[in-house]
């Protein structure tokens, strides 16, 4: 098996050289539809990082998506940032609103924990609506003269976005493998099992979920800010949208296998492919989609990776072995 | 006078909030199970008894059945579905009732398609009751409070005094050994949805006579459900009551300030609420 | 036929693991049987397996002739077979009095009520209100006891009874057994401590990885031989 | 000489239930203590309150001379005080290595080298070494209290706070726990305290022996002397003990 | 024959937008001969194929689609309709790319202004046509002068691009002159179950006008709790919710009476440049083949094909740029009215003609639409006066 494990990551680090290389070799399209696939998947690790190791379920996320985009927008209307500059800022933003969240919603667990995420970004939902300028309850367009100041040549502009949505993927998916390997990641999925025995082995829960939880946020809304070049307009309902930045992102993590790093990953091959095939037909294929995670929740509940993982094979390999 | 419209009003609206609040914190209580299609349970009953409304049935009858279908489709779906996805993870769960969700809202949308609906109960839909000149208040909401009363309580008692109480929450608590003491835990888990799903049908009926509804209204009034649980603290469905007239009263006044803030009122109470008491006003833990 | 519980060549797995091969046993109506065996011999498997926890389907496990393997928990507890877990296992937001009134929920017609069971236990009779956290681990296993006894069982099958009980509950519980097993039912025990044990029982049957390795009369059990089966050959 | 651990005063009420009554209790550098009392009688609420899972209604603990009782259970820990739970809190979706190592990690907060080295050699010592890549939710109850043992004693404890680990045993298991027990007392210097039902176990390692009833300590002494004492005879060991 | 032009069409096909929608295939399906004849570009002859996606009412898959559409079918000419979540994100995408985009049923301003337009500047590649909010303001007053009242007016508005676009508009009309008299209850977030708080302010001020922006549910529970608390206004001229009989069908009696902006209707006396018919004849072909009763997004989605043709038959080659100038330069009489993008209040935005209509009951259907004001559109006749509730 580890001949296998070795080429399989080979390959993986092929296929990353490969997506950064992407606006290289594939067509327009071809990049757009890899750059969406970046961001839910990053998207997709980053709540399985909080679900799958650190044991709390968000259905919260859309709201460090919204906060992102919206600083983004912020940046770029009311300062003369470079917009690039803007996504590192974005997650700084997010991570530092994320901390007083982050003192709310860890008063719970569990099922509380969950709902009380989403209540959460539904109030900052209908805060950003009160904000007239940040285009209220009906959105706004990311100005063109922003656009712009990017590049001014069309196919530079696609390029340096998509890269930036790359950068911030490769630092995701880096920093949560690093993650999982050191000390801290031992110490995560200690606490998602038993918080009681975790504290009196001496790990400092507090501090350690903060850090999990604003980090994620921080990335998260880096991703945000990214979507937001990607899309152009934003409106409170779609930057804060359960649909889009979690219910989806769920089904990812969940179809690939949640509490592993490869589980986003092939989750994501799987959504990019029936969403490809079937987004056309509307009502339907969302009932399809919501039918293919309920049937893998309920047949195969540790998700693709969670099959075919115990069979000996690890991409990313995350545990400690004696 | 105004205010005291505004307070009566936001109460009534408690009342309906709380009702929509019985089935998710019985359905929460018994087996853990946030439903996240609570929402569109509460829709699917409406569109059940709006089907039947255009085939000639009464609006009672349709109501009726509109409940019924609903609460035999909750028993199955948690015999087919819901038992395996039970536990102390609450994402199974989540995660099931989350894609049913999307999947009822679609089916609803394929047959129904978006168009906003709304049952029409007749004369007493919009008939009044006058307190004062200047201050009526609706007969339907009425209705719906007084409902909301007798079920929570009523509920409630059920669950604290009853040999049926009683082992609905053995089975909540570890349904193996449960099983171990003769009980058919996975036909109780049935039995509390199917009493979970009814009460919500019924919850969404009243919602439907007073507001239109569309596929996709459900998550709407699943959040504020959930608030509603929250508030009055899960386990207890008293504190449904009492937290859906908190939710009620936060949201009429704070629209009396800014009707822009109406829904916001209601979410920062909400926050408040664990802000200070994370486990619910009237948990459990509080009382002993 | 065989009045009371018996067990033809049961098997059972985790995984790919077997933690049972061709386990046979009898518990007769008003017999004791002890069952002991080192840690990890597979003495909770097969009380598991018997009250219809683990697979047991296609196999011989049968109540006065009837088969019931490969039924439900719940139907097993109906006909008379009870299990106390290892573990206590109590409801947490149930009273003392309610986890014992779910006992009853069997539904079987018989001598214990809830009277009787503070008569056995009547440290209980002012907790009765409390729930069970509120209870100290001798408490809870009492009423674990308590509970199972509150069914009527047929067989009541104990697994590691005495564990974390204080030697004077221990006493207690043993100086019970008598009036508990008077009423004709059978029980299997699983107790750690093989004096003890063989004290209590009518006949006892070791248990060495999985499968039956010495069985007999325990009165006249040889300690040595014993634990030689405890532990194979080599000890 | 000042203790290792002193609680003065000690308190603890569920609602109008006092499960913990004004304990005092010094507990030297280096002794075996052991705790007996009947169930219920607040033993494992003591081990709750020396390593801060539980707070006090009253009283203070101190550590070495300093007052930890606002410290948290993971600085406690950090500090040297480690213990077993009566039920065992298992990582369970973890192996036995990964629980132990962290255990080693973060409790004695050894670098990854030494922390693994310690994790082998405390596997080892208590047997579990051979099923070190097992998870740890599918371990028999006994192997579970093991690695509570195992994961308390890679914390690299000054005191160690041992609750019913000797339970459910036979002979032979329990005559190696008592000697592995002793060595950790007798070799490492490590300051043991052992609340457990199986006397016997209990006799053959503590120095002392302390008897708990309703919250309270009844009684404080020569082990065997104790044991021999009609108070204890009558709330503990029960009359017909033979 | 040449390669076929490639028409991209992003609409809202399922989601609560779906009811602006429902023409879509109807609509196609009639123009399919005269796509597959296609246009004459530089002499050769081009078919025309219409790839349709669904926006699924939600402006992140706007945005998504109409990029695929750009990058994966490479159309060659993008339109959209459906409300501003619809048309917004599109035409964002379609600048950003620079591909010539076409787009209707948003009001202008909110268009153009959502999506940060300069009117100086306007856009390189985006047009739009469609009614403005100083043409609905002019209509509701012009409503609430017919008759006799005693010119209060309750307003309330949906937190949405519509409702805050439409709320700034209104509001001048009514208070410029200073003939009424608004009490404005303000914005409230959609999907409210509430609004005690409105009625009461409305109430205590003895509004006897009642105008806002509302999507239907909300209007409907509006309506419903208006009726419990007395709240009994004489005019009731509602935005957006009452534009589908549907939703004026399923307040039953309550429906009838009410009055709000007509976009469009079979009474307006214009005719199709693509098939020769009339409004009339168009509503009347819908109903046959569908059964179900016309809306007016029916007429706009006809005449945004009718632009849409008529740029590419005018274009000069087969370029984005081409395209583009031929767009511009459109002046064409569709069945919803003349489109000439050289002539709007501002660049790249043409406006059409908006008359007032009241809700009434109906023959075929439960409820049918009157026009009952044109001052703002003298061309549509008025066919019935208005009723008061
Ligand atoms: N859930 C499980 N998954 C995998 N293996 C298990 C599981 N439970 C028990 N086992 C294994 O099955 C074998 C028998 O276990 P069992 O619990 O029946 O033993 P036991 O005799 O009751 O031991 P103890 O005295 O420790 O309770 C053991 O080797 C154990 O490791
Ligand atoms: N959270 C709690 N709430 C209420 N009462 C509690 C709680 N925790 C413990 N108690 C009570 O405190 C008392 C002491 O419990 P503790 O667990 O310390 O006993 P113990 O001496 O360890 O007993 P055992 O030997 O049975 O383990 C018991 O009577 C128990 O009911
Ligand atoms: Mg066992
Ligand atoms: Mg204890």
């Amino acid at each position: 098996m580890t001949g296998l494990n070795l080429t399989l990551r080979a390959l993986l680090v092929a296929a990353l050289i490969a997506l950064a290389a992407a606006p290289i070799w594939a067509g327009n399209n071809l990049t757009r539809i890899l750059s969406e696939g970046l961001v839910l998947c990053a998207l997709a690790i980053l709540w399985n990082l909080l679900a799958g190791y650190a044991g709390r379920v968000s259905v919260g996320q859309q709201a460090f998506v919204g906060i992102g985009a919206y600083a983004m927008l912020a940046f770029s209307l009311h300062t003369a940032m470079p917009p690039l500059l803007s996504v590192p800022l974005a997650a700084v933003v997010g991570a530092i609103i994320s901390l007083p969240i982050a003192l709310l919603v860890f008063r719970l667990r569990g099922h509380y924990f969950a709902i009380a995420t989403w209540a959460v970004a539904e109030i900052l939902r209908l805060v950003v609506m009160q904000i007239p300028a940040l285009g209220g309850g009906s959105g706004t367009s990311l100005p063109g003269s922003v656009l712009k100041s990017i590049s001014a040549d069309r196919g530079l502009r696609a390029d340096l976005i998509y890269w930036t949505v790359f950068a911030v993927f490769a630092a995701t998916l880096v920093g949560a493998l690093l993650l999982m390997r050191s000390r801290w990641g031992l110490a995560l999925r200690a606490m998602r099992d038993s918080e009681l025995a975790a504290e009196s082995l001496g790990i400092r829960l507090t501090p350690l979920r903060l850090a999990v939880y604003c980090g994620t946020a921080g990335m998260t809304a880096a991703i945000g800010a990214t979507v937001l070049m990607q899309k152009l307009r934003i409106s409170p309902d779609a930057a804060f949208s359960v649909q889009d930045w979690t219910a989806f992102i769920l089904f990812i993590a969940v179809i690939g296998g949640v509490g592993t790093l490869e589980g986003p990953i092939l989750g994501t091959l799987v959504f990019l492919l029936l969403r490809e095939t079937l987004a056309d037909y509307g009502p339907v294929y969302l009932i399809l989609l919501g039918s293919v995670g309920v049937a893998t929740m309920l047949l195969a509940p540790r998700g693709l990776w969670g099959w075919l993982g115990p069979r000996g094979l690890s991409l990313l390999p995350d545990k400690h072995n004696p | 006078m105004i205010w005291l419209d505004t307070l009566i009003q936001g109460l009534l609206v408690g009342g309906v909030y709380a009702l929509a609040a019985v089935g998710l914190a019985l359905a929460f209580g018994v087996m853990r199970l946030v439903n996240m299609a609570h929402g569109d349970v509460m829709v699917t009953a409406a569109y059940v008894a709006f089907a039947l409304m255009g085939h000639a049935f009464g609006l009672m009858p349709a109501m009726l059945t509109a409940i019924l279908v609903m609460a035999a489709a909750g028993y199955g779906l948690q015999r087919l579905m819901l038992n395996r996805t039970l536990g102390a993870d609450p994402l199974p769960s989540l995660l099931v009732t989350f894609g049913l969700s999307m999947v009822v809202q679609n089916v609803l949308l394929l047959i129904w398609t978006a168009d906003s609906r709304k049952l029409s109960p007749g004369p007493i839909g919009e008939a009044s009751l006058t307190l004062a000149p200047g201050l009526q208040v609706g007969v339907l909401p009425l209705i719906t409070f007084a409902l909301a009363v007798i079920g929570l309580v009523g509920l409630q008692q059920v669950f604290d005094r009853t040999r049926i109480g009683r082992i609905l929450r053995a089975v909540s608590n570890d349904p193996e050994i449960a099983g171990g003491m003769g009980i058919d835990n996975r036909h109780i888990y049935a039995l509390a949805i199917a009493l979970a799903f009814g009460f919500a049908a019924l919850a969404g009926l009243f919602l439907a006579m007073r507001s239109g509804f569309s596929p996709q209204a459900g998550s709407g009034y699943l959040i504020l459900a959930f608030e509603v649980v929250v508030i009055g603290g899960l386990g207890r469905f008293e504190g449904a009551l009492i937290g859906g007239m908190i939710l009620g009263l936060a949201q009429a006044l704070a629209a009396r300030i800014d009707p822009q803030w109406q829904l916001l009122g209601g979410h920062v109470v909400f926050l408040a609420v664990l802000l200070v008491r994370p486990n619910g006003l009237f948990s459990r833990g509080a009382r002993g | 036929m065989i009045e009371g519980l018996s067990v033809t060549s049961l098997t059972a797995h985790y995984g790919a693991m077997r933690a049972l091969s061709g386990v046979s046993l009898t518990v007769h109506h008003g017999e004791v049987v002890s069952l002991i065996g080192a840690n990890g011999a597979g003495k909770s498997t097969l009380l598991r397996s018997i009250a219809g926890y683990q697979r047991a389907r296609g196999q011989d496990i049968r109540l006065n002739g009837e088969i019931v393997a490969g039924l439900a928990p719940h139907a097993i507890a109906r006909k008379g077979v009870v299990l106390v877990p290892e573990g206590r296992r109590l409801f947490p937001d149930l009273t003392v009095t309610e986890n014992l009134k779910i006992g009853a929920e069997t539904r079987r017609a018989g001598d214990w009520t809830l009277d009787r069971v503070l008569q056995v236990f009547p440290a209980l009779t002012e907790r009765l209100s409390h729930r069970p956290g509120q209870l100290s681990g001798g408490q809870q296993q009492m009423v674990a006891i308590g509970r199972a006894l509150m069914s009527n069982p047929q067989i009541l099958m104990l697994d590691e009874v005495s564990l974390g009980l204080a030697p004077k509950v221990i006493e207690e519980l043993y100086a019970a057994l008598p009036a508990i097993l008077s009423t004709g039912l059978g029980a299997l025990i699983v107790e750690q401590d093989i004096g003890r044990a063989l004290k209590a029982s009518d006949r006892f049957v070791t248990l060495r990885e999985g499968t039956v390795v010495l069985e007999g009369a325990s009165a006249t059990a040889d300690r040595h031989a014993i634990t030689t089966a405890y532990f194979g050959a080599a000890a | 000489m000042q203790g290792l651990v002193e609680l003065v005063g000690l308190s603890r009420s569920y609602g109008a239930l006092k499960v913990t009554d004004n304990v005092t209790l010094g507990i030297p550098r280096g002794e075996a203590l052991g705790i007996v009392g009947p169930n219920g009688a607040g033993k494992t609420t003591l081990f709750n309150l020396i390593t801060g899972t539980v707070a006090p209604s009253s009283g203070r603990v101190i550590w070495r001379g300093q007052d930890i009782t606002a410290l948290s259970a993971a600085s406690r820990c950090r500090a040297g005080i480690a213990r077993s739970f009566q039920v065992p809190q298992p990582f369970a979706g973890m192996t036995v290595y990964e629980n132990v190592l962290t255990a080693a990690i973060f409790g004695a907060g050894l670098t990854a080298r030494a922390a693994r080295a310690r994790t082998r050699d405390v596997l080892e010592a208590t047997e579990l070494a051979d099923r070190a890549s097992r998870l740890a939710g599918a371990l028999p109850l006994l192997d579970r209290k093991r690695m509570e043992l195992s994961r308390a004693l890679a914390t690299n404890p000054d005191l160690l706070l041992l609750d019913e680990i000797a339970g459910g045993l036979t002979d032979q298991e329990c005559t190696a726990l008592i000697a592995l027990i002793r060595s950790i007392n007798r070799d490492h210097g490590v300051t043991v305290v052992w609340i457990e039902h199986v006397v016997h176990a209990l006799l053959a390692v503590v120095t002392r022996l302390v008897v708990l009833d309703q919250g309270r300590v009844v009684m404080d002494g020569d082990p065997h002397t104790v044991m021999a004492s009609d108070l204890v005879r009558r709330l503990y060991t029960g009359l017909s003990d033979d | 024959a040449g390669r076929a032009i490639r028409i991209g069409l992003v609409t809202p096909a399922s989601g609560p937008l779906a009811p602006f929608a429902a023409a879509d295939s109807f609509v196609l399906d009639q123009l399919k001969d005269i796509l597959a004849a296609g246009v004459q570009i530089a002499g050769e002859t081009h078919p025309i194929e219409v790839i349709v996606k669904d926006s699924q009412s939600n402006p992140s898959r706007a945005a998504e689609v109409a990029a695929e559409l750009i990058d994966g079918d490479e159309v060659d000419l993008i339109i959209a309709a459906g409300t501003a979540d619809t048309t917004n994100p599109t035409a964002d995408q379609a600048e950003a790319a620079g591909v010539p985009c076409i787009t209707t049923d948003t009001p202008w301003q909110a268009h153009f202004f959502g999506r940060r337009g300069e009117p100086e500047t306007g856009f390189d590649w985006t047009y739009h046509f469609f009614w403005g909010l100083g043409q609905i303001s002019d209509v509701y007053v012009g409503i609430w002068n017919l008759k006799d009242t005693n010119r209060k007016i309750g307003a309330l508005w949906s937190n949405d691009p519509d409702g805050v676009a439409i709320q700034g508009g209104v509001t001048e009309a009514v208070t410029k002159d200073g003939k009424f008299t608004l009490v404005d209850a303000g914005l409230f977030a959609p999907g409210s179950t509430d609004f005690s708080a409105q009625i009461a302010q409305f109430k205590e001020a003895g509004v006897e006008i009642l105008t806002g922006l509302m999507i239907p549910p909300d209007f409907s529970t509006f309506w419903t709790q208006a009726a419990q608390q007395g709240f009994q206004p004489k005019i009731a001229t509602v935005a957006k919710a009452l534009l589908f009989p549907q939703t004026i069908d399923a307040l039953g009696d309550r429906g009838t009476g009410l009055t709000t902006e007509l976009w469009w209707s079979p009474f307006h006396p214009f005719t199709s440049s693509l098939t020769g018919q009339s409004a009339a004849d168009l509503c009347a072909a819908f109903e046959a083949a569908t059964g179900t009763q016309w809306t007016p997004p029916l007429g706009f989605k006809h005449a945004l094909m009718e632009v849409a043709i008529d740029a590419l038959r005018r274009s000069a080659a087969l370029e984005p740029e081409a395209i583009r100038d031929a767009i511009k330069a459109t002046n064409l009489a569709t069945i919803a009215g003349p489109v000439n993008f050289s002539a709007g209040p501002v660049p790249n935005i043409s406006e059409t003609p908006l008359v007032g209509g009241q809700w009434i009951k109906g023959t075929a259907f439960p409820h049918d639409q009157s026009v009952i004001f044109n001052a703002t559109a003298p061309e549509i006749p008025v066919n019935a006066e208005l009723q008061l509730l």
